[in-house]
């Protein structure tokens, strides 16, 4: 499916909440769509194209922006299709996918936790990997790495 | 043959019953008289005996020959080859190399090399890889049980007996690549001020005079040495120590035109 | 019964004792020394010691035996390294066990967490003193030593029971649980595969059960008997196919979690010696005990300790079949197991008994000779 | 009931934590806790050399390194506008299928231990050792390879390696049979593992389940064939598809697979033989190619422009479908990197294949799911 095509079937339905069309290799293309309309894009990118398996999600920490990544795999297509939308950083919150790929469940903990962006209407938004209380989002710009140096470990016998 | 049907179950429970206890029953007799296990500390696969044959059945030793020629394990130094060119160190991802001195011929500039803590390497080979001289290689010695965590730290010396050990060494060396970058310098920063020349270890920079322009009336010269480094690029290791020493960062990365 | 017996070696050896004792001490003490009734009091303390000293011996005998073996199994060695072929292994393991910390878990029960490995392993023991071993080898001449055994030997599922509710752990009381539904459910089968022994020989008594077999080995005529009492004894022992109760993928250790140090020590060599009886179970009641094959010349069997020899080799013969079947099978499930115990099982117990009737009814069978009459 | 099973527990294989409430033996719930093995890998990755990245996708799967190396080499090539020369791509491929023979001979020997086997584990492992042998061969360690670079792979094949790999496949490929006798022959086998752990093919596309599961469902679904990636258009191979979709479909779908793998590495080894040449990118930018800039230096990127990219590639792992995305902002560190591990997916869908069998039933369900918690977690 190219870029052009998807252009033309989601046009009609996103309206002008569908950004841009890019051909990206190794996929049919990346949709950039506004967040309103995450889960009608969602839908149609289901049923419409046959997008039917979403195989991942996740977030990228632009420091002004976040951006939230989706990707998904048709059978009929044998293609990925790369979908991404931008929230701003200071209110990064987007519908969450898993009422139409209960695949998303684990995948939006994951980009909850660790680059800090919101799904609403999740059905159990925890952290997934890091403990709960964890109060840091790791995958942020703004978390540095310790320098090898300061996590020299102490013992007894050196 | 794509879609394995699924097997018939056996559905007389007696062969469901027979056949594993006979497939068990033949790897006893097989390996009744000699086991496949190498009995570790007394045998070592990496022994001449277990080498070049392919005898995996029980009853012989199994190996796969030759397979330690390009094993990764401790490192081995020759110290008298090394020249300081830190280019394991800043190729470590693990930063577990550090340069330090060893005692040498001339003991107001000792010469550094590369001490190495195994507590934090991984055995990634990138130092060995970029080792220009050859100096720093990896050999088939993976024993490393130590008890006490400084003991994990490897000084050159230490490095430099693992290498009089003679034992079988990493051969892989790494071609480089026809369109490497070079050092090139960007002339009118430059000072003269020989720190390049003085640090290079292959000491493929040489300064070379440039004229020292006459002043025009009214215009200052700048305050500098008229000299400017020209490198010998086929002795150059591109290490990047220039670089890394150039007071007006005058140097750096480039192709050449 | 030809030459010496355990208990008379030890009585010998007790008098002997006693005596040199007695010489050397003044004449009151002396003669209440060498009365009958101290004599033959510390006959039975040296002849239990001897048993309990060569059972135990046996026991880490068969863990080496099940390791070197399951190793050949596994195209590996077991154990290599302590001793010779690693023949010290489980004596090094032992004291490595005992040198360990017991500790107790803070919840869990303190009597039943330290009486339920002691007594299990009490129980497992005190069968050692029941069984014949070979003519004159054992404590006695019970006339129903055969209903004994077995009764101590069920004994088992309640201290597990007792250990794994005390231990207080959900893996400790899921396996205590599974254990106990399954030796009980397996008991009845292998106690109607006795009575099929029991029926052909005409007795309870262990030493008449294997005179009887003088002619004959059971183990054919009673074939179905005997599968019925492997199977049912794997569960008992809680060997692989039947380890449900410590599944060790779905509940860690089962009721032994809890346990370290010398307590999971006494689990484990009361396992061993659990399987030790069920090998000699099976050798008494099924292989003819140490009647000697035919084939072997009469001056071979006349020699002191043939009988105990060919009792032993065929208690590890046996035992090796359990460690051949721990090799090549997987664990099957609780419910799978239990239905075979009650659904399957049981019905070839029956069976079994009939045949065992038949047989005493024809009473001679082709080649292989006629049963003695009942009762002798 | 709950119990916790793990993180401490024979059945989890790594470290995480199976919470399942019981009712009686039977599954109601579970809810698997995941994190135990979190080292980071994708924020440590923001911090490292492109080429560096590889020493840590060895860790990302321990049972399946050069297969993550594969599936990151791709991306960053992509992002960076590289394209690694042919005979790269026949050893990656070659590198691959034996590490789908090694990690599924891995996956047999945790597999028949959770049925209570011990006697296969060791077989399936005394097998894995030729492999690793191989691996240790040309690669020079067994079990974190660092092998791919950005632009190809570190070093050519050994002499002699060719006719070795060989006939430790046919080796091999005799004692498939040997595995087949001990499990699919077995009673017992069948009655643990026939019908337990069923996930319905829609179930499968819609909780995003990838590889041996979901081709055990029916789904004729390999990106090795749908979207070939190195030399897999080259080779010929047949997808391994099984009805069922309970444990002993996906077992049967790992054996054909390493079946198939054998094929394919055979395959490879005859184009290998034929055809030599170099196996790293000539034109590699300096800071890539071997021997390895200075990275610290930032005197070096300040006076270049690189070009910026994106790579995505998707590569079908022993475990399932992997993917991975490179962001290139044109600096000596990817900005960001994403993996999606297949097993992560898998054990996602627990809630669905897991309630309703029996506790007993936990360990081959979990046992047929191949779990690597090491990319899982990342």
């Amino acid at each position: 499916m190219q870029p052009d095509v998807l252009r033309e079937r989601l046009g009609p339905i996103l309206g002008p909440r569908l950004l841009a069309v890019e051909p990206f290799a190794g996929t049919a293309g990346r949709v950039r769509f506004a967040r309103e309309g995450a889960l009608e894009l969602f839908r149609a990118v289901r049923d419409t194209l046959g997008y039917r398996h979403l195989a991942m999600v996740g977030a990228i920490d632009w420091v002004d922006h976040r951006e939230v990544f989706y990707v998904a795999w048709s059978d009929e297509e044998r293609d990925y299709l790369f979908l991404s939308t931008d929230l701003p950083a200071s209110d990064a919150h987007v519908e969450s996918a898993t009422p139409v790929w209960p695949a998303a469940n684990w995948h939006e903990r994951e980009a909850f936790e660790m680059v800090d962006v919101r799904f609403d209407h999740h059905p159990d938004l925890r952290h997934l990997l890091t403990p709960d209380e964890y109060a840091f989002h790791p995958l942020l710009r703004s978390f540095k790495l310790h320098e090898p140096e300061e996590l020299e470990v102490k013992t007894r016998n050196v | 043959m794509a879609a394995s049907a699924p097997k018939e179950n056996p559905t007389n429970p007696l062969s469901g019953v027979v056949r594993p206890l006979a497939t068990a029953a033949r790897q006893f007799t097989k390996s009744l008289i000699r086991p496949s296990t190498i009995v570790y500390p007394y045998e070592r696969l990496e022994d001449p005996k277990f080498r070049g044959k392919v005898a995996v059945a029980s009853g012989r030793p199994i190996g796969v020959g030759d397979v330690w020629d390009n094993y990764r394990g401790v490192h081995a130094l020759n110290i008298a080859t090394c020249i300081s060119c830190n280019l394991c160190a800043f190729s470590c991802p693990d930063i577990c190399i550090e340069m330090v001195s060893v005692a040498g011929d001339d003991p107001k500039h000792p010469k550094k090399c590369p001490q190495i803590d195994y507590g934090k390497c991984s055995y990634c080979g990138f130092c060995s890889d970029a080792c220009p001289e050859g100096c720093l290689t990896m050999t088939t010695r993976y024993e490393l049980a130590v008890t006490k965590r400084a003991e994990m730290v490897y000084s050159p010396e230490r490095l430099h007996e693992v290498f009089q050990r003679k034992l079988p060494m990493n051969p892989i060396r790494l071609e480089r690549p026809a369109n490497e970058d070079a050092i090139l310098l960007d002339a009118p920063l430059c000072i003269g001020c020989n720190a390049c020349a003085r640090d290079c270890p292959t000491k493929c920079i040489t300064m070379l005079d440039v004229p020292k322009p006459t002043a025009r009336p009214g215009e200052k010269l700048p305050r500098r040495i008229w000299k400017e480094p020209v490198v010998n690029d086929s002795d150059c290791v591109r290490c990047g120590t220039c670089i890394s020493v150039c007071p007006k960062e005058c140097l750096f990365w480039g192709t050449h035109k | 019964m030809t030459g010496a017996t355990l208990y008379s070696v030890s009585a010998a050896l007790s008098a002997l004792l006693l005596g040199a004792v007695a010489s050397i001490l003044p004449a009151p003490v002396s003669g209440w020394l060498t009365s009958a009734d101290v004599v033959t009091g510390l006959a039975v303390l040296i002849f239990s010691a001897i048993l309990l000293v060569a059972s135990m011996i046996n026991t880490i005998m068969l863990i080496w035996f099940e390791r070197k073996m399951l190793g050949r199994f596994m195209d590996r060695r077991g154990a290599m390294h302590v001793g010779y072929a690693g023949l010290l292994q489980n004596f090094a393991d032992g004291l490595k066990l005992f040198r360990k910390n017991t500790f107790r878990p803070q919840e869990a029960d303190s009597l039943g967490f330290y009486a339920g490995p002691t007594a299990y392993m009490v129980t497992s023991m005190i069968l050692f003193g029941v069984l014949p071993i070979s003519t004159g080898w054992s404590s006695g001449a019970l006339p129903l030593s055969l209903l004994l055994a077995l009764a101590i030997f069920s004994f088992a599922p309640l201290f597990i029971f007792v250990s794994a509710w005390s231990s207080n752990n959900k893996y400790s009381l899921i396996g205590g649980m599974r254990s106990a539904a399954q030796m009980i459910a397996y008991e009845v089968p292998i106690l109607l595969a006795v009575v099929a022994v029991v029926i052909v020989s005409g007795s309870f008594d262990l030493n008449v059960i294997v005179n009887e077999q003088q002619n004959y080995w059971f183990w054919f005529p009673l074939l179905l008997a005997l599968i019925v009492f492997v199977a049912g004894m794997l569960a008992e022992m809680e060997r692989i196919p039947f380890d449900l109760p410590e599944a060790e993928a779905e509940l860690v250790e089962g009721w032994n979690t809890e346990y370290g140090g010398m307590l999971f020590a006494f689990f484990m060599l009361a396992d061993y010696v659990r399987a030790l009886i069920g090998s000699i179970l099976v050798v008494l009641l099924f292989l003819g005990g140490w009647t000697m094959p035919s084939w072997v010349p009469a001056a071979a069997t006349s020699f002191p300790l043939a009988g105990i020899f060919w009792f032993m080799i065929k208690t590890y013969a046996v035992f090796g079949l359990f460690v051949w079947i721990r090799a090549s099978l997987p664990r099957v499930r609780t419910d799978q197991l239990l239905r075979v115990g009650w659904n399957r099982m049981i019905p070839l117990a029956l069976l079994s008994i009939v045949l065992a009737a038949v047989l005493v009814t024809v009473r001679c069978l082709p080649f292989l000779g006629c049963v003695p009459p009942v009762g002798g | 009931m709950w119990i916790n099973m793990g993180p401490q527990h024979p059945m989890t294989h790594g470290l995480w934590n199976l919470r399942v409430r019981i009712e009686g033996e039977i599954i109601e719930e579970v809810d698997p806790e995941m994190g135990y093995l979190h080292r980071g890998i994708e924020k440590i990755s923001e911090d490292r050399h492109y080429n560096e990245v590889i020493t840590l996708m060895d860790r990302t799967c321990y049972v399946a390194g050069l297969a993550w190396e594969h599936l990151y080499i791709i991306a960053a090539e992509q992002a960076l506008h590289l394209e690694p020369p042919e005979r790269a791509q026949y050893i990656r491929t070659l590198s691959d299928e034996l590490q789908r023979i090694a990690s599924h001979l891995m996956w047999y020997a945790a597999f028949v231990q959770d049925i209570g086997l011990m006697t296969p584990f060791l077989y399936a492992m005394r097998d894995r050792d030729l492999v690793l042998d191989l691996f240790q061969s040309y690669t020079g360690a067994r079990m974190t390879y660092e092998y791919n670079r950005v632009g190809g792979v570190r070093n050519d094949l050994p002499t002699g390696f060719t006719d070795r790999t060989r006939k430790v496949m046919d080796w091999i490929y005799a004692r498939f049979v040997d595995y087949d006798h001990l499990c699919l022959d077995s009673d017992i086998f069948h009655r643990r593992c026939d019908g337990i752990g069923v996930l319905s093919a829609r179930d499968c596309v819609d909780w995003g389940v990838t590889g041996p599961m979901l081709r055990s469902a029916g789904v004729r679904r390999d990106l090795r064939k749908d979207r070939p990636y190195a030399a897999y258009d080259r080779v010929e191979f047949d997808v391994a598809v099984a009805d069922g979709a309970d444990v002993t479909a996906r077992y049967l779908v790992r054996m054909e697979e390493m079946r198939q793998a054998v094929r394919i590495v055979r395959q490879t080894l005859d184009w290998l033989d034929k055809n030599p040449g170099p196996v790293l990118a000539d034109r590699l930018p300096r800071w890539l190619g071997a021997p390895y800039a200075p990275v610290g230096r930032e005197g070096y990127l300040l006076k270049r422009n690189f070009p910026t990219g994106r790579g995505f590639s998707s590569v079908e792992e022993p475990h399932g479908e992997a993917q991975a995305y490179v962001v290139n902002t044109g600096g000596e560190h990817p900005y960001r990197v994403k993996f999606r591990s297949p097993v992560f997916a898998n054990i996602a869908a627990a809630q669905k294949y897991l309630p309703g069998y029996r506790v007993a039933d936990i360990p081959p369900i979990m046992g047929s799911v191949d779990i690597c918690v090491g990319e899982v977690d990342r």
